[in-house]
C-alpha cells in the first residue's frame, strides 16, 4: 500500500479534536502563514476549551476589517480569533496576545477582561524554541531570555557562565494545524516565502500534525534539499480550494524572484 | 515661549542608520526603527534580518508587486534580494539568541540610566504583547533605543528606574531621541549630541536621571 | 552430538523484517540490521531513515553509481529515491529523541530480562563508541535487537543483568536471535517461536534468566 | 563596500586559530562531509593542545588505507586523526571516539592508551543538540538520553512528566571547520545529499565558522528556499582545488536524481 496522507476534506482533517485539546496553530499573525481553513473547519466543528498556542492568539473577522485599511486582508483569511469568537478557547499561549494599539480589542481580549479566558504570555524566541523542544523530546532548556523581568516568575534559575538563564519547559500539545506550500503524498512540505515561521517549527511537535497546502505534488517532484519538512513530522495533509492558490499563483508570476 | 523644535522621525532615524557597519547584520523593530532602512550610506551593505523567518530581504513592496508570503515582523509586505535566506522561527529565533544579530533598533515606553528597557506593556491596559522584543533586547550584540525624548504628557520616559515592566535589565546601548544622542556607559548616561538649538541644561530638565555631558557634545546632523 | 543449525543472518533479518508495518518509519543500525532492508514484503512502503541525515533514500549503492555525499550510518553508499529528504544532524536527531521513528532494530552484546540493553562498551577494550545508539534505543517508539544468541564461547548474551555498560535501561521490546524469537514483556521474556530442530529447553539451557514459553510457542519461518 | 567572506588560502583561512583552542570539526566520519583541506591547513599551521569536536576524532591518513577495502576513500580525504597523528590534540569530545573493530587502532586511541589525550564520550544527539544549544544560545537543556547509564554520572538529572532527564551544557567552541557545496560571497551555503550532516548543526556553533566549498556562486543563485546555512552564521569561506570538485561533479552527472 502506498502511503496518502491527504484526507478529502478539512471537517474531516479535524474531526477527532476533543474539548480541551492544546492546539499549536501556525503563521506569524499574518494572512500568508496562517491555517485558515483548518481554524475555519475547527471553528464549525466546535471543540470547547481549547488552549490555542500560536504568535498570536488572532484577531478574528471582524477585527480584519479593520486592519484592512493598512494590511492586506484576503477573504479567506481566518485565525484564531474565529475560535475565540466562538468561545471555544479556554486558554493562549502567545507572544502577541493583544494587538498594539489599545483600540483594536478582539474578541479574546474582550474575554479576557470578563475573566473569562486565560492568558500565557511567552517571548516570541522562547515560545518557538518551546515549541521545538517538543518536537525534539527535550524536556526543559535554560534559556537566557526573560531574567529580572515577570518571565522569571515562579520559574527556575541557574547562572551558566555567568548569565542567569531561566528553566523554560516544553510545550506539548495534541493537534498542530500549520499551513505549507506544497506536499507530498508521505507528508514532505516545502513552504513559500516567510509563511514557514512558526508552520515550520510546529510541523512534528504535536501528537498530531495536520497541514493545509495549496497543492499535492508526486512523491519526487520536492528537491530532497529543499525540503524544510520531512514526511515523518506530518500525520494529513489537505488541499486548499481554489480561490487561494490562485490568488497566490498570481503573486508568483508577478515576484520572479522568490523562486517556486 | 515657543515650543522649540524636536527632531523628526526621519531625523531620528537618519541618526540612527550612522551606527550601521558595513557587513553588519541589523533587526529594525516596529515603527520609528523600521524607517532606518531608508538611510544607511549606499556604500555599506546592510543585511536585514526579520524575525519572522527572512534575513537580506528588499525594500518595502508596491501594492502591486507585494506578495503574502513575503512580510516583515511588522506584517508590511517586503521585496526578494539576491543573497536573501528565508527560516522557520525555531531558527530565526536561535539568531537572535545566539548572539548572531550585530544591531538591533526598538521602540520604548521607558528607559533607565542603567539601560533597562521597558517597551511592551502599559499598566492602564494590564496586558501586552512581549512579541521579540525581549529576545532582541537580549540576544543582539548592541542595542539602540530610538523614542521621543519624553511622553505626550512632557514627562520623562529616561528614568532612574523604570516603573513599567521590564522588557530586560541593562541591555541599552544607547538611546536617541527628539533631543538628544545618549551612550548607555559604565559611568552612566553620557550626552553626546543635541537637537538644534537645545542646551544641555535643558535636555536635562526634561530627563530624570543625571546626564553626564560629553567635552565633545556636539549638534545632531540633520538630514 | 553434532551441534544443531541456527539461522542464517539473513533468516534473522528476513524474520525481523515481518515486524515492519506499511507506512512505518524504521532505522536500521549497522551489522545484520541493515540486511532487513532487503525483506519486507513489497506491499508495505517503508520509509527508512538514516541518522546521519536522510529519510527515504534507495538501496545500497552499487560501487559505479555510488555518490559519496550519500552514505547511510554505515558509511556505505546508497541511492535516491522519490520522496527523500535530506536534513542535518541536530534535525536528525530531534527525529529520534521526539519520537518520530516508529522502530528501530540494532545488534547487541547483551540484553537483560528487563529489556537493559548493552552494546556499545567491550571491557577488555576499556574504550568504546556510543554513536546513535543510545538516542536510538531510548528515542524509537519501538525497539528490536537482532544478535547471536550466545557468544563466541558459548555464553549466554541475555543475561538476568547486564554486565557490560548500558547502551539504555528497560528499552528492548523484541530479541530475535539464530535461536528464537522472544518478546520482551511485563511478565518477563516470553519465548515466542524456536528455529527449527530446537526445543525451549535447549534454548532454556543458553538463555540465563527464566524463560515464559509462550502457549503458542512456533517455529521461526525460514525464507 | 560589497561583503567578500571568502579568503584566499587555506593556510590563509586558519592562521589565527591558537594554542588550546577548542575546534568543531564537520562531517560523520566519511569522506563526503569531511573539511579535508581545512584539515590539513590546521596540520600544517601546528596549533597544539586542541580539543576537538565531532561525530568521530578521526582515523588519520594510515587507517584510512585499510578501511579502503569497504569504503571508498579518495586522495584528498583528511579527518581529525591527521591532527591525532601530528601531535596536536589534547582532548576529543565525540561520540565515536574510535572504530568499531578492536584491531583498527587510530594515532587518538593509542594516545589514549598511553594517557596522553583525553576522551568525553557523548551521545550522537546530544553531541549534536549540545553543538546547536551554543549556537541558538541556549545554556543547557534536560535530555532524556543517558540516564541509567554511565552519561548520567556526574549530571544534575530532573524528573520531567515522569521520564529522567539529564542536564546537558552548550559546547562553546572558538573556531569551526565544515564542508559545504556551494556559497555565496555573503556566506549563504547549501550542501549536498549526506553531507549536510554535522556541518549544517556546527554553522555558526562557534566564535568563528570557517567553511570549505567546492565553489562560490553569485549572490542570488542559490534558491533562498533552499539555503541551509544563512549568510550570519559564516565568517571565512575558501574553495577547494579543482581536483575534489572534479570528482563530486563526475558523480552528479551520474546522480540525476540528487538534485543540485
Amino acid at each position: 500500500m502506498a502511503i496518502n496522507k491527504v484526507v478529502a476534506s478539512f471537517d474531516e482533517a479535524v474531526k477527532d479534536i476533543f474539548d480541551g485539546a492544546t492546539i499549536l496553530i501556525g503563521g506569524f499573525g499574518t494572512p500568508g502563514g496562517s491555517p485558515s481553513y483548518l481554524i475555519e473547519a475547527l471553528s464549525r466543528q466546535g471543540a470547547k476549551d481549547l488552549t490555542i498556542v500560536g504568535n498570536t492568539v488572532g484577531i478574528g473577522k471582524e477585527l480584519m476589517q479593520v486592519v484592512a485599511s493598512f494590511m492586506s486582508v484576503p477573504e479567506w483569511w481566518y485565525d484564531g480569533g474565529q475560535l475565540a469568537a466562538n468561545r471555544q478557547v479556554r486558554k493562549g499561549i502567545a507572544a502577541f496576545p493583544v494587538s498594539a494599539s489599545p483600540l483594536l480589542v478582539s474578541p479574546f481580549e474582550k474575554q479576557l477582561r470578563a475573566g473569562e479566558v486565560e492568558i500565557e504570555i511567552v517571548p516570541q524566541g522562547t515560545l518557538a524554541e518551546r515549541i521545538r523542544a517538543a518536537k525534539a523530546g527535550i524536556g526543559a532548556f535554560y534559556c537566557p531570555i526573560g531574567p529580572g523581568t515577570m518571565v522569571e516568575k515562579g520559574k527556575e534559575t541557574k547562572v551558566i557562565d555567568g548569565k542567569k538563564h531561566v528553566l523554560e519547559y516544553a510545550i506539548k500539545a495534541d493537534f498542530g494545524l500549520i499551513r505549507a506550500y506544497k506536499a507530498d503524498r508521505l507528508g514532505n512540505l516545502i513552504y513559500r516565502g516567510t509563511s514557514r515561521t512558526f508552520n515550520a517549527t510546529m510541523a512534528g511537535a504535536a501528537k498530531v500534525t495536520i497541514v493545509e497546502v495549496d497543492e499535492v505534488v508526486d512523491a519526487g517532484e520536492l528537491d530532497p534539499e529543499r525540503i524544510a519538512t520531512p514526511a515523518l513530522y506530518i500525520d494529513r495533509i489537505v488541499v486548499r480550494p481554489d480561490e487561494g492558490r490562485a490568488q497566490i499563483k498570481q503573486k508568483i508570476s508577478k515576484e520572479e524572484q522568490l523562486q517556486t | 515661549m515657543a515650543e522649540k523644535e524636536r527632531l523628526s522621525r526621519e531625523t531620528m532615524a537618519f541618526r540612527v542608520a550612522k551606527e550601521f557597519q558595513d557587513g553588519m547584520v541589523v533587526n529594525l523593530g516596529i515603527g520609528i526603527p523600521t524607517l532606518c532602512v531608508n538611510y544607511p550610506s549606499p556604500d555599506k551593505e546592510i543585511l536585514y534580518h526579520t524575525e519572522n523567518g527572512a534575513l537580506n530581504f528588499g525594500p518595502i513592496a508596491t501594492p502591486e508587486d507585494g506578495d503574502l508570503d513575503l512580510v516583515n515582523a511588522g506584517g508590511q509586505l517586503v521585496t526578494t534580494k539576491p543573497g536573501m535566506s528565508l527560516f522557520s522561527h525555531d531558527e530565526s529565533f536561535a539568531m537572535i539568541r545566539g548572539g548572531h544579530i550585530d544591531l538591533c533598533v526598538l521602540g520604548a515606553m521607558q528607559v533607565s540610566e542603567k539601560g533597562d528597557l521597558a517597551n511592551w506593556l502599559l499598566p492602564e491596559r494590564g496586558i501586552g504583547s512581549i512579541g521579540g522584543g525581549m529576545d532582541l533586547a537580549i540576544g543582539a550584540k548592541r542595542l539602540i533605543v530610538v523614542m521621543e525624548h519624553t511622553t505626550k504628557d512632557g514627562q520623562p520616559k529616561i528614568l532612574r528606574k523604570c516603573n513599567y515592566e521590564l522588557t530586560a535589565p541593562e541591555c541599552v546601548d544607547m538611546i536617541v531621541t527628539d533631543l538628544a544622542v545618549i551612550d548607555v556607559a559604565k559611568e552612566g548616561l553620557v550626552l553626546k549630541e543635541l537637537a538644534p538649538g537645545w542646551t544641555a541644561a535643558e535636555v536635562q530638565g526634561l530627563t530624570e536621571p543625571r546626564l553626564i555631558v560629553s567635552s565633545d557634545v556636539k549638534e545632531v546632523e540633520i538630514m
